[in-house]
C-alpha cells in the first residue's frame, strides 16, 4: 500500500511519520505517533471525543485526513500540562468534579480551550455553544460547564 | 447539592475522617492529560482488525456462506464461520444456571434479526476487513418476522427462537414469573374505583462514549490476553472459557477503566469471538464496535409494556394492583429473563398494598436482542407506576403527593414478596421534596415517619 | 485497494481525476471521510484542490461570492456576511464549523444542508468549471453533476429582509426537524412586494414554498394577512421521515413555524 | 400559541445489588514494606469512582489516609472474583469486600503496633493520619511507616487481609413469588416543571428538584455526580431518547449521537439535588447504591407534569414532541 510523508508540529515537537493514504489524523496520532489523548468515540464527526486544535482552530481528526496537516501545528489536551504543572481548564476539571468515566474530558477540554482562547471572560451561553459539539453521557454537561466557568474566572484572577 | 444531616441523625455515625469527606477523585488527574489508559490506547504490532459479516434481514434462513472471495482479499488473514467456534451456541447466564442456550456467536442454518453477526473477517487493516467483508456471499431465504410482542405471543405467530419454541421464556413458575399475595379479585370486589391503564416504552441505547470492544493480544505459552471494556470481568472470562472450550487458566482479561458502561457492556460478544481469531491467528486483534453498531447492533434496554389495574378507596387507600409486564427481549435471551423477573420483585412500587398479583414476561421478538441497562427492569415499570399513582390521585381528586404518603410503605409493612420492609425512607424523601418545591402537604403526612414504633 | 487522496492545485486537473470512478471530491470530510470510516468502501479515490480562489470570500457591489471550500466558521465570523452568520452557525457545533464548507452543504443530504436553505432562499448560483447554475437547478441535478462546485454567489440581502429559522430537538445544535430561510422585500409600510421561500427538511434537499410565496405578495406580515400563506405552505411537501421525527410532524410543524419567523 | 406550564411528581424505591442476591465480590488487602495499603479488586470501574471509593473505605477502615491506599483492579490475573459492575452492586458488594480485607489486615497492624510498643492490640487506635496511638496516651505511638517495616523486615508478619461479601442467592417461590430481591433499598422523590408548547408539542423542563436517600453519601462531590448525571437521563429518557422512534417497527433507528437525541448543555434544566442518608443495615458505612435510582423518578415526573400542562396523556416513552401534539390534536378533535 503507498505510503505517504507526513510532518507537523505535534504540541510544539517536530513529528514526521509515513502512513497509508487515506490514514485519519486520528489514526496516525494514535497508532503512529503514540498520542492517544485524542478519542474515537465515533469515527463520524458526531461525539467530539477526538477534538484537537489545528493551527489555532478546533477540529475533529477522525475527519481529517493526516495528509492534509502537513506542516500544520497540533495541540491535543496530552500537550496541554507544562513542567507538570496543570494548565487552568484541566485543574478546573479536576477542582469541578468535571469527569466521570474521561473518555470526553480530552476533548471537551479542547473545545474549551479554543474558547478561552478567544473569549477570556465567556458567559455561559459562550460556553455551551462552545461544548455544543462534544458528548458527555456521565455527568449531565452542568460540571463541566461550571468546569469551563471556573476555569475563566481562575484565568481572570491570575490576569488582575 | 445539599445534604440533609438531620434526617436520620439517631441511626448515622457521622465525623469519620475519610467516609462522608469530599475527597478528589484519584482517575482524574488521569482524565484531564488524557493518560488515562482505556482498552483501546493499546497498540500492539501486528495488530489485525475483525469485522464483521451481519444480516440484513430480520429473519432468514442461511441457505450457503461463499467466503472464497474475501479470503482471497489483499490484506485478509482469515475469515471466521460458525464452524470455527468450538461452542457456538450459547447463553450469558448459564453460569447462574439459566438457560436454555439459545444464541450462536456466528450465525449457524439462521438468522433472527437485522444485524446478527454472520462472518467474522480478519485483515491487516480496517479498510482490508471492510473491503473484504463487503465481498463475503450470503444466500439468505427472507422469513416472516415478528416485531410487535402482542403479535408475537398470538398462536400462529412466527418462531423467533427454535432453542425456546415459543415466542416467550419459560421460568420453573410457566409462561411468566408471578407474584400472588392477598387476592387481588375481593380487593377490586372492595375498591370504590377501578382504573386499568396500558404503558409502552421503546429501546433505548446506552450510548456510551467509548464504544463496546477489545483487543486480544496472545501471550505465548498458548496464554491470552484481552484488554476490555467489559463490566464484569470473571463473568466475561468463564462465558468466553465455555464458548471457546478452553480452560480458564488460559485466559487473561485485564480492564476496569471503562469510558461508560450503564448496563451496556455486561453481555459477552466482541471477547470470544477476538480471543479466537487471536488463537486462530496467532496475532493481536482489534475487534471494536463502530459507532453505528454500538447504536444499532448492541444491545439496548428493552422496550416494555406494561398494563396496571388498580382498584383504590375514595380515602385513598390502593387495595389491588394487578400488573402485567411484557419485557421485549429481541431474539435471544441474554440478560432479559432476569429483568423481566426483576420487574416482578420491583412491583408494586414502595406502596403496601393488600392485595397484588404480578406477572412478568420475557417475550422473543426478530429485533436487536435487548439487555441490561440502568434501572434494569424496574424503570419502565416505575415510569408506568408513578404515571398510574398520578392517575390514581386525578381519579379520586386527592393532592399527588398526599395520595403517595396514604399508601407509603413504612417499616415494618408486609410487601407482596413477603418480605417485611426494612429500611423506608420514601416519605422523608417526600417531605424534604414538598419542602423544596413548595407544594402544599397536609401536616399529618409532613409529620409522618418511615419509622414504625416497634418495627 | 485503499483509499488514497490525491492533492491538485487547480481545479481543471482535479475535474479530469474526479472522472475516474470510485473518486470523491474531498470538501471538510464530514460527508466524505465519514462514510469511509463508516465502511463505505466504494470510493477509493479522493481529491481535493489547494487554488486559493476556492477559499476566499469576496463581497462587492451588494454580491457576495464564496469560494466552495469556505468554511461554516468563516462565513459566520465575516461581519459583511452578518445576515448569513445564524445560517450558518446553525451547522453542527464548532468543531464542524470549521471544516464543513460552503461547497459540501450543497450536497448534503436532508436533514442536513441548512446553509443551502438559505443559499435557495438568496437565489444563489453555484459556479463550477461548466459555468453558474441557478440553486434550484443545481440541487434538482445534484446527484448526477461531476464537476467540482468552486463557488456559491448571491446578491447579499439587507439583514432585515432575510430571515432564517432552524427548528432541532438538541440545543444548540441538534440536526434540523426543519429549517427555513426567507427574502422578502417589503414597502415603506411593511406591505410584501416580493417573497423567496426555501424549506429544508421537506424533500430530500432544499425546496422552495412557491405558494406561500406567492400568498404573501401584497400582503403585511400580521397573524391574519399571512394565514393564507401559512395554508399554502404545505403545498408540494414530501417531509423527510428520520429518527428525529416523521413526516406527519414535520408537515405539520410548517405553519406554525414559518407563523413564527414570518411574525417575528 | 400558548406555553403552558405544569408540574409532576413522582416517588421511587431501588434495589440495591443483583436482584435476588447470589452475587458474590472479593477483595484482597495488602500492606507494602512502607505502610501503603494495596486493595486488590477485579472490579470495574466505568466512570462511577469505583476506585476511589474504594480507597476511601479502605483508609477509613485502616485508619490512614486516602492517598495512601492503592487500588488494583481488574486484572483476572491478579484480583480475585467480583460478579461485576452492574445493578448499583459495586459500592456495596466490593465495599463490604474491602471492609472484611481491611479490617483483617488492620488486625494484622495493630498487633505488629502493639508488640513494637509492648502494649496490648485492644488499648490502640489510628489517629488517621498514619499513626497508630495508645487509647488515652497519645504521647505513646508508632507511624505506621515503621509497623510496616517491622512486620517485613523484622517480625515477619504479612499485614493483609481477605474479604468476601456474598449475599445468599434467593429463590421466587413459583407460585407465591415469595422471594427477598434485596437487602436494602434506596429511595427518591422528584418535582418537575416544564413549559409545554401547544402547538408543537415541544417541552422546556425548567426545573427539576430531586430528593435522593443513598444510605451514606460516602464521597459527596462523588455523589453529586453520580445524581446530576442520572438526574439528566432520566429527563433524557423522559423526553428524547430511543434506538427506535417508531417501535414497533424497526425502520428509521438512529445510528450516531446527532439522530440518537439526548438533551443537550443548551437544554438543561435548573436541577437541585437533595441528599438524604439513612444508612442501610447491611451497607458499607451504610452506602446503597444510588447509581442507577437517580435515573428513574424524572421519568414519569415529566410525564405527570406534561399531563398538569396540556391535559393530555402520552404514556409511551419517549414523550416526543409528535406524541404530545397528536395527543392534543385527539382531544382537540373530542
Amino acid at each position: 500500500m503507498a505510503k505517504v510523508p507526513v510532518q507537523f508540529t505535534l504540541n510544539g515537537s517536530e513529528k514526521a511519520e509515513f502512513i497509508e493514504s487515506g490514514t485519519t489524523l486520528l489514526h496516525a496520532l494514535r497508532d503512529k505517533i503514540g498520542d492517544t489523548s485524542p478519542k474515537g468515540g465515533c469515527h463520524q464527526g458526531t461525539c467530539g471525543a477526538c477534538s484537537v486544535i489545528i493551527d489555532g482552530e478546533l477540529k475533529l481528526c477522525c475527519l481529517t485526513l493526516a495528509e492534509t496537516c502537513n506542516g500544520a501545528d497540533i495541540r491535543t489536551t496530552a500537550g496541554l500540562a507544562q513542567g507538570g504543572v496543570l494548565h487552568p481548564l484541566q485543574r478546573a476539571f479536576l477542582d469541578a468534579f468535571a469527569t466521570q468515566c474521561g473518555f470526553c474530558t480530552p476533548g471537551m477540554i479542547m473545545a474549551a480551550k479554543v474558547l478561552l482562547d478567544r473569549t477570556p471572560n465567556p458567559s455561559r451561553e459562550d460556553v455551551v455553544e462552545a461544548l455544543s459539539g462534544n458528548i458527555c453521557r456521565c455527568t449531565g454537561y452542568e460540571p463541566i460547564i461550571q468546569a469551563v466557568l471556573l476555569a475563566a474566572r481562575a484565568n481572570s484572577q491570575n490576569a488582575a | 447539592m445539599e445534604l440533609r444531616k438531620d434526617y436520620f441523625a439517631d441511626v448515622r455515625k457521622d465525623g469519620l475522617n475519610e467516609i462522608g469527606q469530599p475527597r478528589p477523585r484519584l482517575d482524574s488527574p488521569g482524565h484531564v492529560t488524557g493518560q488515562t489508559a482505556y482498552f483501546a490506547d493499546r497498540n500492539f504490532p501486528g495488530l489485525l482488525h475483525l469485522k464483521m459479516v451481519r444480516s440484513p434481514h430480520h429473519h432468514a434462513r442461511i441457505r450457503s456462506i461463499d467466503t472464497s472471495e474475501a479470503e482471497k482479499h489483499p490484506g485478509v488473514v482469515r475469515v471466521l464461520t460458525a464452524k470455527d467456534v468450538p461452542h457456538n451456541v450459547y447463553t450469558i447466564l448459564i453460569l447462574i444456571q439459566i438457560g436454555p442456550e439459545d444464541e450462536t456467536v456466528l450465525a449457524d442454518g439462521k438468522v433472527r434479526w437485522k444485524g446478527e453477526a454472520v462472518v467474522a473477517v480478519l485483515a491487516e487493516t480496517e479498510r482490508a476487513a471492510q473491503e473484504a467483508a463487503a465481498r463475503v456471499k450470503v444466500d439468505y431465504e427472507v422469513l416472516p418476522a415478528v416485531f410487535d410482542m402482542d403479535e408475537a405471543l398470538k398462536p400462529g405467530a412466527p418462531i423467533v427462537n427454535e432453542y425456546h419454541g415459543r415466542n416467550y421464556y419459560l421460568y420453573d413458575s410457566g409462561e411468566c414469573r408471578k407474584v400472588r399475595f392477598g387476592d387481588v379479585e375481593t380487593g377490586f370486589g372492595e375498591a370504590d374505583h377501578i382504573l386499568e391503564q396500558s404503558y409502552q416504552s421503546s429501546p433505548i441505547e446506552h450510548a456510551p462514549t467509548e464504544t463496546t470492544g477489545c483487543v486480544v493480544a496472545p501471550e505465548g505459552n498458548d496464554r491470552f490476553t484481552c484488554y476490555t471494556n467489559t463490566q464484569a470481568m470473571f463473568f466475561t472470562l468463564d462465558n468466553t472459557s465455555i464458548i471457546l472450550q478452553m480452560p480458564g487458566s488460559k485466559l487473561h482479561f485485564v480492564g476496569g477503566t471503562v469510558g461508560g458502561g450503564f448496563g451496556g457492556k455486561v453481555d459477552v460478544i466482541v471477547e470470544p469471538i477476538a480471543i479466537l481469531a487471536a488463537k486462530l491467528t496467532g496475532r493481536p486483534v482489534s475487534f471494536i464496535y463502530s459507532r453505528e453498531e454500538e447504536m444499532q447492533i448492541s444491545s439496548p434496554r428493552a422496550a416494555e409494556k406494561v398494563v396496571i389495574k388498580d382498584g383504590v378507596m375514595k380515602d385513598g387507600r390502593i387495595v389491588a394492583r394487578k400488573v402485567t409486564g411484557y419485557t421485549d427481549a429481541g431474539a435471544y435471551s441474554r440478560h432479559s429473563p432476569y429483568g423481566a423477573q426483576k420487574g416482578a420483585a420491583h412491583y408494586p412500587g414502595p406502596y403496601t398494598i393488600p392485595n397484588v398479583w404480578i406477572d412478568t414476561y420475557c417475550v422473543y421478538t426478530n429485533r436487536t436482542p435487548s439487555s441490561a441497562m440502568r434501572g434494569f427492569g424496574v424503570t419502565i415499570g416505575d415510569f408506568a407506576l408513578e404515571v398510574q399513582m398520578d392517575k390514581l390521585a386525578r381519579l379520586i381528586g386527592m393532592d399527588p403527593l398526599e395520595f403517595r404518603f396514604i399508601n407509603a410503605y413504612r417499616d415494618g409493612d408486609m410487601k407482596a414478596h413477603r418480605q417485611p420492609t426494612e429500611g423506608a425512607a420514601l416519605i422523608e424523601c417526600m417531605q424534604e421534596a414538598a419542602r423544596a418545591a413548595n407544594w402544599p402537604v397536609a401536616e399529618k403526612y409532613m409529620t409522618m415517619s418511615s419509622y414504625r414504633k416497634g418495627a | 485497494m485503499s483509499l488514497a487522496l490525491q492533492t491538485f492545485s487547480t481545479v481543471k486537473d482535479a475535474n479530469a481525476a474526479l472522472q475516474v470512478s470510485g473518486t470523491l471530491y474531498l470538501g471538510g470530510g464530514t460527508l466524505v471521510i465519514r462514510a469511509a470510516n463508516e465502511g463505505d468502501v466504494s470510493v477509493s479515490n479522493l481529491i481535493r484542490v489547494t487554488e486559493p480562489s476556492l477559499s476566499a470570500i469576496s463581497v462587492s457591489n451588494g454580491k457576495a461570492r464564496l469560494g466552495a471550500s469556505v468554511t461554516m466558521a468563516a462565513i459566520a465570523r465575516q461581519p459583511e456576511l452578518a445576515p448569513l452568520a445564524p445560517a450558518a452557525r446553525a451547522v453542527g457545533g464548532p468543531a464542524i464549523r470549521n471544516m464543513a464548507t460552503v461547497g459540501g452543504n450543497l450536497f448534503a443530504p436532508a436533514p442536513y444542508g441548512d446553509f443551502a436553505v438559505a443559499l435557495l432562499a438568496l437565489d444563489a448560483s453555484v459556479a463550477t468549471e461548466d459555468g453558474e447554475t441557478p440553486m434550484e437547478a443545481f440541487l434538482a441535478g445534484r446527484d448526477a453533476g461531476r464537476a467540482i462546485v468552486t463557488a456559491v454567489e448571491f446578491s447579499l440581502p439587507r439583514a432585515e429582509s432575510f430571515r432564517f429559522l432552524k427548528v432541532s430537538r438538541v440545543k444548540p445544535k441538534g440536526i434540523s426537524v426543519l429549517s427555513i430561510a426567507a427574502l422578502l422585500q417589503r414597502t415603506a409600510d411593511g406591505t410584501v412586494t416580493s417573497a423567496r421561500i426555501a424549506l429544508g427538511c421537506m424533500a430530500d434537499r432544499p425546496m422552495r414554498a412557491k405558494a406561500a410565496e406567492k400568498a404573501l405578495l401584497g400582503h403585511k406580515l400580521t397573524a391574519e394577512e399571512i394565514a393564507p400563506a401559512l395554508s399554502a405552505a404545505s403545498d408540494g411537501i414530501a417531509p423527510i421521515t428520520d429518527p428525529i421525527a416523521s413526516a406527519w410532524y414535520r408537515g405539520q410543524v410548517l405553519p406554525v413555524h414559518l407563523g413564527r419567523l414570518l411574525l417575528s | 400559541m400558548a406555553i403552558r406550564r405544569g408540574r409532576g411528581v413522582a416517588a421511587i424505591n431501588y434495589p440495591t445489588g443483583m436482584n435476588l442476591g447470589g452475587d458474590p465480590t472479593q477483595a484482597l488487602v495488602h500492606s507494602t514494606p512502607t505502610g501503603n495499603f494495596m486493595v486488590t479488586l477485579s472490579s470495574v470501574d466505568l466512570g462511577q469512582g469505583m476506585k476511589q471509593i474504594m480507597a476511601q473505605i479502605c483508609a477509613e477502615t485502616i485508619g490512614v489516609p486516602t492517598d495512601r491506599v492503592i487500588i488494583d483492579t481488574a486484572d483476572t490475573d491478579t484480583g480475585p472474583h467480583c460478579m461485576g459492575t452492574f445493578a448499583s452492586r459495586g459500592t456495596h458488594r466490593a465495599g463490604n469486600a474491602v471492609i472484611q480485607a481491611a479490617k483483617e489486615a488492620r488486625q494484622v497492624m495493630l498487633e505488629v503496633a502493639a508488640e513494637e510498643l509492648e502494649v496490648d492490640a485492644s488499648d490502640l487506635e489510628t489517629d488517621g493520619h498514619g499513626n497508630i496511638v495508645v487509647k488515652g496516651a497519645p504521647q505513646k505511638s508508632i507511624s505506621i511507616f515503621d509497623v510496616a517495616l517491622s512486620a517485613h523486615f523484622k517480625r515477619g508478619r504479612s499485614i493483609s487481609g481477605r474479604g468476601m461479601f456474598l449475599i445468599p442467592r434467593s429463590y421466587p417461590d413459583k407460585e407465591t413469588g415469595a422471594m427477598k430481591p434485596s437487602t436494602c433499598y434506596a429511595h427518591a422523590c422528584t418535582l418537575v416543571e416544564v413549559e409545554v408548547d401547544d402547538e408543537t408539542g415541544e417541552v422546556t423542563v425548567l426545573t427539576v428538584k430531586n430528593v435522593f436517600e443513598i444510605g451514606r453519601a460516602l464521597n459527596p462531590k462523588m455523589v453529586e455526580q453520580q445524581l446530576v448525571g442520572g438526574s439528566w437521563m432520566g429527563i433524557s429518557h423522559a423526553l428524547y431518547e430511543t434506538t427506535e422512534p417508531y417501535y414497533p417497527s424497526r425502520d428509521h433507528g438512529g445510528t450516531d449521537f446527532n439522530q440518537y437525541l439526548m438533551p443537550g448543555p443548551g437544554d438543561l434544566a435548573e436541577t437541585e439535588i437533595i441528599v438524604l442518608e439513612r444508612p442501610s443495615a447491611d451497607g458499607p458505612f451504610g452506602a446503597k447504591g444510588p447509581g442507577e435510582m437517580c435515573a428513574n423518578p424524572q421519568i414519569p415526573a415529566v410525564a405527570n407534569a406534561v399531563f398538569d400542562a396540556v391535559g393530555v396523556r402520552v404514556d409511551t416513552l419517549p414523550i416526543t414532541p409528535e406524541r404530545i401534539l397528536r395527543a392534543l390534536k385527539a382531544k382537540a378533535a373530542g
